[in-house]
């Protein structure tokens, strides 16, 4: 027994390096434009991770992580923006009638003050957030909804400020990051490989940090919060702190993104991509640092393949494919290669025992 | 700043934006409050009232004497909500009934079943907006001295009430609704005491369903009618239910005309972008004060 | 009742084994075992919870191996959880009157009142405010209103105060006197068992180890049984 | 297939900006000529977008009916923008990237075109943006075939001081477009020394506009000038008739409500009101007349025609125009021949104004009118010069030195 | 007998007008057994929420070692107190293993910080294994503790309790569904912690309460209506009527 258990871990210790690898020697096989997607995927899967850690392990659902995520890439593309601009303002500000650069851009002008900001702040703000709601013991649905309607909130103040972040259309054309070219193929690769390393470091930070006795608690918080507190826990400051390192994550994922896609306007922080997120990590397997990964890099194939080949149809596929993953496949992709790997193994009894998860 | 004729129409505004509210967030009430099925596609099933008022209308226009056009909308409510219900009880039956343990996968399946719905609007209807034009009995409205209260908007109010009542009444004093409210808390226990829980949720979740779209069919007085009409209005239903206390419903009544009421009066002193914000500050404060919503239930167990 | 070769459990686990009863009418089948034993898991399979790998089920003749447990009810079996499994935001009353579902009554008997007279008392208020013994007299109520003809009782005095016991003990008398009611009772007190039961089943491992009519159970050999 | 091909160009990206490697692109495409298409099929968008989709798709098929461009027929490829920014940049860049096409027809918001724009530029691609904006832009790798302000705004302001009053209340949907189109607008009735009694932003997507509508029976204003887009629209004029506000008591002047958005709308609820564009289905040229006549064949009796759905149609037949004169599809030839090009579009002649890549076309004013068609009142006597930055209003010069950096 | 470790004066609890605990004062001694019984619903159950925080007291103050006032801390701040808690109905985490589930509940620091540092050491394996052999769970120690009985379930919750070493070990029904055996053993272990604890038990079973109490207290309606020795409890008339009922009569005249 305790060999079988070593031995799948050293097993999956070889899949993902492996994987891993694979990822790295991407450039050489796929072409600019694929790449340049699936680095975009990967910076989906940070936040996927992080989101998971929320979700899957402490059983806090965020219909809200476009905002983090938001914040962080903006952030970067403020910098970005700047450079750009090369020290004049920039056009949409003109337009609004400013006349020099609001305070708190200032800070923006340099990139490493833009890079750790693009961590902090999308951490603070989910500090803060996390804070007032899970120490009045604002939990399930109401959570979920609340961080929903934060969402709207958010973007709704995003576009509204139209002299500070560009409005509706967001922050765009940018031209170098450290004297590059951002747009340059080169570049591209680098910040493809940039993010593949940064997606194992988050991956391997959360692993460690998932695999302990914190771990355990975690799923104690998910399983019974009330119960935790009677053991002498207090389940607010873990699920802030969660809420708070996801927040970080979901930023450094924003910012991945911006340096790859080029744009970041308030339509990639609404509502719909932030369900999207965490569909990402239902269709991967929530409560599996994998999972988040594979489903963040399948769903956004998928619907970039789909919208691809059917573009006035493909929302039918999308739809599609969601419900039949959450009805017949609850666990996720991973849940599949679990039970697959499960009945090969025949395992005893004990194993066999499915217990009802109630997430809310 | 603020002449007594401002404040009452600034009262009735919100008291009006209340009705839209309430009537909105009424069927979610029940599949989200009483069933725990976290209905992304209620938006849609809106949707699917407003096109039904749209294809009777059409009906009208094509085969009715043009006198008797206004009655397509009289119509177009009971049809609406029997649409409505008709497609909610298709996906209770074939979705939702793998889910009731899983109410925020219930989440995500059903957003997959509302970009289905979508995107079949768009097919069937084509994309840009169609056009109802409000009966001519709805059109115009009361003058009260200097006051001007639009029939629709009252149209509006009364049947947000007339549904309330409706629905408050079976589910608290018939027994087809306590049958309903004993499955929503322990639906295998109430098996065992001979309550054919299958019958029940599905007629449970046709309800919820149907007036979501009668919701649909007030809605199409006011706005667009188009694929995306749900998009605009769930995050709201789904605040209204929050703040009133998933489970009460008369909790989602308070929600409702607290948030319409609210939202009216920022969005007078200020604009509709720091309305919209300056609300969700109000709500955020006062979820602190009660964290589960206006009505809480307090239970004794222990999660 | 004829249970025969009954094998049940959750997921890949079998729990009970090969369990074979026959229960007839107006007669008391007491059951007991140790923990973890298998007992509520028979008792959840009886009325349909859990559905049965093998073996069949039969109830007046008629095979229920398969049938729903809201069908179950409506042919008269009633049912005591363990862990009673109040409707918690139903009033008491309300908690009663859905206990008619499976009946044909539309009014609830005084007569349980006349056994649990708390119910009265707290007819309108919600059920899960209720304490874990009031609740379990609840329980109790819930499943006679109906005038079952077949009763599954799932350790029903457990958390129960002593004079309570007693009525309850006196409730399944006066029931099993006054109607044709059969019923299974798993019970840990012995002493309870035999002054209600007519026959005796003691389960371990998910087996039949033990059964014998009350009159010829000797405490010694069950507790026994009941020891590791 | 596509990545294979791809696989062996690693540096492509960089190499396309060279003449020489675009020809060689061209060879590969064989007997015909991809074009992509790109307009929010999906989302909010879709409601205005899939229409203009469909006219660029009838003028491919109209060009490829009469032989094609430079004997090779078009194939266009369609993407879905799905009313999400990155999405379209992405999009752009597959089209640009991985399809190689001669060209894009795209995009509505302003907010799509701008996501666009740096993939165009990066790539040296071409864009064909087909609704009116808000100016304040003219870049060498996109055509702007819609109205610029002072194509649309600046006569329709003028004519309403003139024939409506003047005393004005602006509300606009909280973007880019409303915004920088009310700027002008202010600094326009400075300069005519008319009064700006309010001016009302709301979200996009707004659906109550009991709160606004209250504030403009406040200030009660001559004139609306309404730059709400989208759903808004429907929302705010079925309110407004519901609140007893007829347009004998305001006009309401819209720049972003065309016959289609009338359907969506209601024609009895609207009637009366004004709307400034460049054409209207009503227009009354042969052009016009054979265009509806195709438009409707092909899509439905039920169809209308609309300003940007013309514009994006005529846009088609303005670049093979081009690429005809210029006898290859490479951009910057393309772009060389482009420059006063014309072509008798249905509303009218329109010709390329080489200094800025936007189109002359002539202003329109007209009247909704009960059956849901729109009729002209008053149109300028010959297409207007368009003039993105505003450099021939002396009031806007403030405005656009403080934009043009 | 020792001074007071817990002492509760004048508790009110009130839900919306029914006062489950009515002007309650209510002691109880270090190192003692201390029984509660009385009615059903008589306010046992919310004595113990009342003690651990799980309600809170309308009015009334609840003291800890003669200082400490326990009212106005978190449940968990209780805790690290000293006072754990063993619910009505067993109360665990379903998808963590046996183990898991005392390494969670072990005595250690449990703030975030610590937590995320948080190694195992060699003494604190040994107190979770001698745990799992003192409540007998040893074999299913790698087990989801779902996919135990309901009994086993009571133990582990039980052993989950003493894995916080508190002072006071607050026990709701403990032997609720055990058989012969297994109480006993429950009752030996009560009686080791009560060596060095104290230990508020509510119970119905009156052979139980006998053979193992220290001090009963008898409740009923929100107050205190006796204290003293089990015999004593058993001869007052007034228990007697409102809970002991016939049978336990007949058990004490035998
Ligand atoms: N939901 C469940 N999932 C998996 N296994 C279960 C589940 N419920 C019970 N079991 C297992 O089934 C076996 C029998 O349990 P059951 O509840 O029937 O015992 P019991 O005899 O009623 O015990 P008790 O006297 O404690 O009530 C136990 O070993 C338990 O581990
Ligand atoms: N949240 C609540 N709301 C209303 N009444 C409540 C609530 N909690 C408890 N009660 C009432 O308070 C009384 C005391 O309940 P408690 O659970 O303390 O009883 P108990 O002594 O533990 O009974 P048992 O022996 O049956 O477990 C009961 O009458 C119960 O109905
Ligand atoms: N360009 C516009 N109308 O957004
Ligand atoms: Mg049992
Ligand atoms: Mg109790």
């Amino acid at each position: 027994m305790q060999n079988t258990i070593y031995q799948k871990l050293l097993s999956r210790r070889v899949i993902f390096s492996l994987i891993f690898l694979l990822l790295l020697a991407a450039p050489l096989f796929m072409s600019d434009f694929r790449l340049n997607l699936l680095g975009k995927f990967l910076a989906f899967a940070i936040l996927a991770i992080g989101l998971d850690l929320l979700w899957g392990y402490t059983g806090v659902l965020s219909l809200g992580h476009g905002i983090f995520f938001g914040i962080g890439a903006y952030c970067m593309a403020m910098y970005l923006k700047l450079e750009a601009t090369g020290g004049t303002l920039p056009d949409f500000m003109a337009w609004s009638g400013m006349s020099e650069l609001p305070l708190i851009w200032l800070p923006f002008q340099y990139p490493i003050i833009a890079i750790l900001l693009g961590i902090l702040i999308p951490a603070v703000v989910a500090l803060f957030i996390g804070y007032l709601t899970f120490r009045n013991r604002i939990s399930g649905v109401y959570f979920t909804i609340l961080s929903q309607a934060l969402v709207l909130v958010v973007v709704t103040l995003f576009v509204g400020s139209q002299n500070l972040t560009g409005g509706t259309s967001g922050l765009t054309n940018f031209k170098t990051l450290f004297g590059f070219q951002v747009n340059s193929a080169s570049t591209q690769t680098a910040f493809y490989l940039i993010t593949v390393v940064v997606l194992g470091l988050v991956f391997f930070a959360c692993r460690k940090l998932i695999k302990g006795r914190f771990g355990k608690i975690l799923v104690g918080i998910r399983d019974g919060e009330n119960r935790m507190r009677f053991l002498g826990y207090n389940p607010s400051a873990y699920k802030t702190f969660i809420y708070t390192l996801s927040g970080g994550i979901a930023g450094l994922a924003g910012m991945l993104f911006v340096l790859q896609v080029g744009i970041i306007s308030p339509t990639m922080i609404g509502i719909i991509p932030s369900i999207e997120m965490v569909l990402w990590v239902a269709l991967g397997g929530r409560g599996t640092l994998i999972g988040p990964i594979i489903g963040a890099v399948l769903v956004n194939a998928a619907k970039t393949g789909f919208s691809e080949s059917y573009p006035d149809i493909w929302t039918y596929f999308l739809g599609l494919l969601f419900v039949l993953v959450v009805v017949f496949l609850p666990k996720g992709i991973t849940g599949l290669f679990e039970k697959w790997s499960d009945r090969r193994k025949k395992q005893d009894v004990s194993s066999s025992v499915e217990v009802e998860k109630s997430y809310s | 700043m603020f002449g007594l004729n401002e404040i009452i129409i600034t009262l009735f505004n919100g008291i009006s934006l209340g009705s839209i509210l309430l009537l909105i967030a009424l069927g979610l009430a029940i599949t989200f409050g009483l069933m725990n099925v976290i209905n992304m596609a209620h938006g849609e099933l809106i949707m699917v009232g407003a096109y039904i008022t749209y294809v009777i209308q059409n009906l009208f226009v094509n085969y009715a004497p043009p006198e008797y056009f206004d009655l397509y909308f009289i119509i177009s409510i009971p049809v609406a909500l029997i649409v409505a219900a008709g497609i909610g009880m298709l996906l209770e039956v074939s979705l939702i009934r793998h889910l009731y343990k899983r109410p925020l996968d219930s989440l995500l399946a059903t957003w997959g079943i509302g970009l289905i719905l979508q995107q079949t609007a768009r097919s069937i209807f084509g994309a840009p907006n169609v056009g109802v034009t409000s009966p001519s009995f709805l059109t115009g409205g009361l003058e009260v001295g200097t006051l001007f209260l639009p029939y629709s908007r009252l149209f509006i109010l009364g049947l947000s009430i007339v549904c309330l009542f409706s629905i408050f009444y079976y589910f608290y004093r018939t027994a087809s609704g306590r049958r309903i409210r004993a499955v929503m808390q322990n639906r295998q226990m109430a098996e065992c005491l001979g309550v054919s829980t299958r019958k029940v949720d599905m007629l449970t979740f046709a309800i919820g369903s149907g007036f979501a779209g009668v919701a649909g069919c007030a809605l199409t007085l006011l706005g667009a009618i188009g694929p995306t009409i749900g998009t605009s209005y769930i995050i709201d239903a789904f605040m209204v239910v929050v703040v009133g206390g998933v489970g009460a419903l008369f909790g989602a009544v308070t929600g409702a005309f607290g948030i319409g009421i609210l939202n009216t009066v920022f969005e007078y002193v200020t604009n509709a972008t720091l309305g919209k914000v300056l609300i969700f500050v109000v709500i955020i404060a006062f979820l602190q004060w009660r964290p589960s919503g206006l009505v809480m239930s307090r239970s004794r167990s222990l999660d | 009742m004829s249970i025969k070769g009954l094998e049940a459990g959750y997921e890949e686990s079998m729990v009970i084994r090969e369990i074979d009863m026959e229960v007839e009418e107006n007669q008391v089948i007491c059951v007991m075992g140790r923990n973890g034993v298998g007992k509520t898991t028979l008792l959840k399979t009886i009325i349909g919870i859990l559905h049965p790998k093998e073996g069949s089920i039969h109830y007046q003749s008629e095979d229920i191996t398969k049938a729903r447990s809201s069908s179950r009810a409506q042919k008269g079996m009633g049912y005591v959880p363990q862990g009673r499994e109040i409707f918690p935001k139903l009033t008491v009353y309300e908690n009663l009157l859905i206990g008619l579902e499976a009946g044909k009554q539309k009014k609830i008997d005084e007569k349980i009142y006349d056994y649990f007279p708390i119910l009265k008392d707290f007819a309108k208020r919600n059920g899960g405010d209720l304490s874990g013994g009031q609740q379990q007299q609840l329980a109790i109520a819930r499943a006679l209103v109906a005038h079952p003809s077949f009763l599954l009782l799932d350790e029903p005095t457990e958390g129960i105060q002593p004079n309570i016991v007693q009525e309850i003990q006196d409730v399944i008398i006066d029931i099993k006197n006054t109607s044709a009611t059969s019923m299974i009772l798993v019970e840990q007190n012995l002493d309870f068992v035999k002054s209600v039961a007519d026959y005796l089943y003691v389960i371990d491992h998910g087996s039949v180890v033990y059964k014998n009519p009350i009159d010829q159970v000797e405490d010694d050999e069950v507790y026994r049984y009941l020891s590791v | 297939a596509d990545n294979a091909v791809n696989a062996t160009d690693p540096e492509e990206a960089e190499e396309t900006e060279t003449t020489e490697e675009s020809e060689s692109n061209e060879e590969t495409n064989g007997d015909t000529i991809k074009v992509g298409v790109l307009h929010s099929l999906s989302g909010t968008m879709a409601i205005s977008e899939t229409s203009v989709q469909q006219a660029e798709l009838l003028a491919i098929e109209e060009i490829n009916e009469n032989g094609g461009v430079l004997g090779k027929q078009l194939e266009p490829v369609v993407e879905d923008g799905a009313s999400d920014w990155p999405t379209f940049a992405e999009k752009a860049n597959k089209l640009l990237q991985q399809d190689e096409v001669a060209t894009i027809f795209g995009g509505w918001t302003s907010a799509s075109r701008k996501a666009m724009l740096p993939v165009v530029e990066e790539h040296n691609g071409l864009l064909f943006y087909p609704v009116q904006y808000e100016g304040m832009e003219d870049s060498p790798n996109i055509f702007y075939t819609g109205a610029a302000p002072n194509q649309q705004i600046v006569p329709a302001v003028d004519w309403l001081l003139e024939n409506r009053g003047d005393s004005f209340f602006l509300l606009g949907s909280d973007y880019v477009f409303p915004r920088t189109a009310n700027a002008a607008i202010r600094a326009q009735l400075d300069n005519e020394g008319a009064e700006l009694v309010g001016e009302e932003y709301t979200p996009l997507g707004h659906t109550d506009y009991n709160t606004v509508i209250a504030k403009i029976r406040n200030e009660n204003p001559d004139v609306i000038f309404n730059t709400l887009n989208g759903d808004s629209n429907v929302a705010f004029f079925k309110q407004l008739q519901d609140a007893g506000i007829t347009s004998d008591d305001i006009t309401v002047l819209s720049v972003s409500v065309a016959e289609e958005e009338i359907k969506g709308i209601g024609a009895d609820v609207i009637e009366g009101h004004l709307t400034s564009w460049n054409y209207y289905q009503t227009t009354d040229t042969p052009e016009n007349e054979e265009f509806v006549a195709n438009y409707q064949a092909k899509y439905g009796e039920d169809e209308v025609t609309a300003d940007p759905i013309e514009a994006g149609y005529f846009g088609v037949y303005l670049w093979a125009k081009a690429v005809e004169e210029a006898g290859t599809t490479d951009v910057d030839e393309v772009r060389e021949a482009a420059k006063g090009i014309s072509f008798d579009a249905p509303n009218g002649t329109v010709t390329i104004d080489g200094d800025n890549q936007h189109v002359y076309k002539t202003v329109r004013i007209g009247e909704v009118q009960s059956g849901g068609m729109i009729s002209e009142l008053w149109h300028s006597e010959e297409p207007v010069k368009p003039d993105p930055y505003l450099d021939e209003y002396d009031w806007a010069s403030d405005l656009s030195e403080s934009l043009a950096e | 007998m020792s001074q007071a470790v817990l002492k509760l004066k004048k508790v009110i609890v009130d839900f919306s007008g029914f006062k489950a605990i009515n002007q309650l004062d209510f002691t109880v001694q270090s190192k003692s057994v201390h029984f509660v019984i009385g009615p059903n619903g008589a306010g046992k159950t919310t004595l113990l929420d009342v003690v651990c925080g799980k309600t809170k007291a309308t009015t009334g103050e609840i003291k800890l070692q003669e200082k400490k006032e326990l009212s106005k801390l978190t449940e968990d701040q209780i805790v690290h107190q000293g006072i754990s808690r063993k619910f009505q109905a067993p109360t665990i985490f379903h998808n963590l293993t046996v183990k898991d589930n005392l390494e969670i509940a072990m005595k250690q620091k449990k703030n975030l910080f610590s937590m995320i540092k948080a190694k195992w050491t060699n003494e604190q394996k040994k107190k979770v294994n001698d745990m799992l052999d003192l409540v007998g769970l040893k074999e299913e120690q790698d087990q989801l503790a779902g996919s135990l009985a309901h009994g086993q379930k009571q133990w582990m919750e039980i052993a989950m309790v003493l894995m916080q070493e508190p002072d006071i070990v607050l026990l709701d029904e403990p032997i609720a569904g055990m058989s012969k055996k297994e109480r006993n053993k429950t009752g030996e272990l009560i009686t080791k912690i009560a060596k060095d604890h104290a230990v508020l038990i509510v119970e119905h079973d009156m052979d139980f309460v006998k053979e193992y109490a220290d001090i009963v207290s008898v409740m009923h309606e929100g107050q205190l209506l006796y204290e003293g020795s089990m015999e004593e409890v058993q001869n007052d008339p007034t228990v007697r009527e409102v809970y002991l009922g016939r049978k336990v009569e007949e058990n004490v005249v035998n």
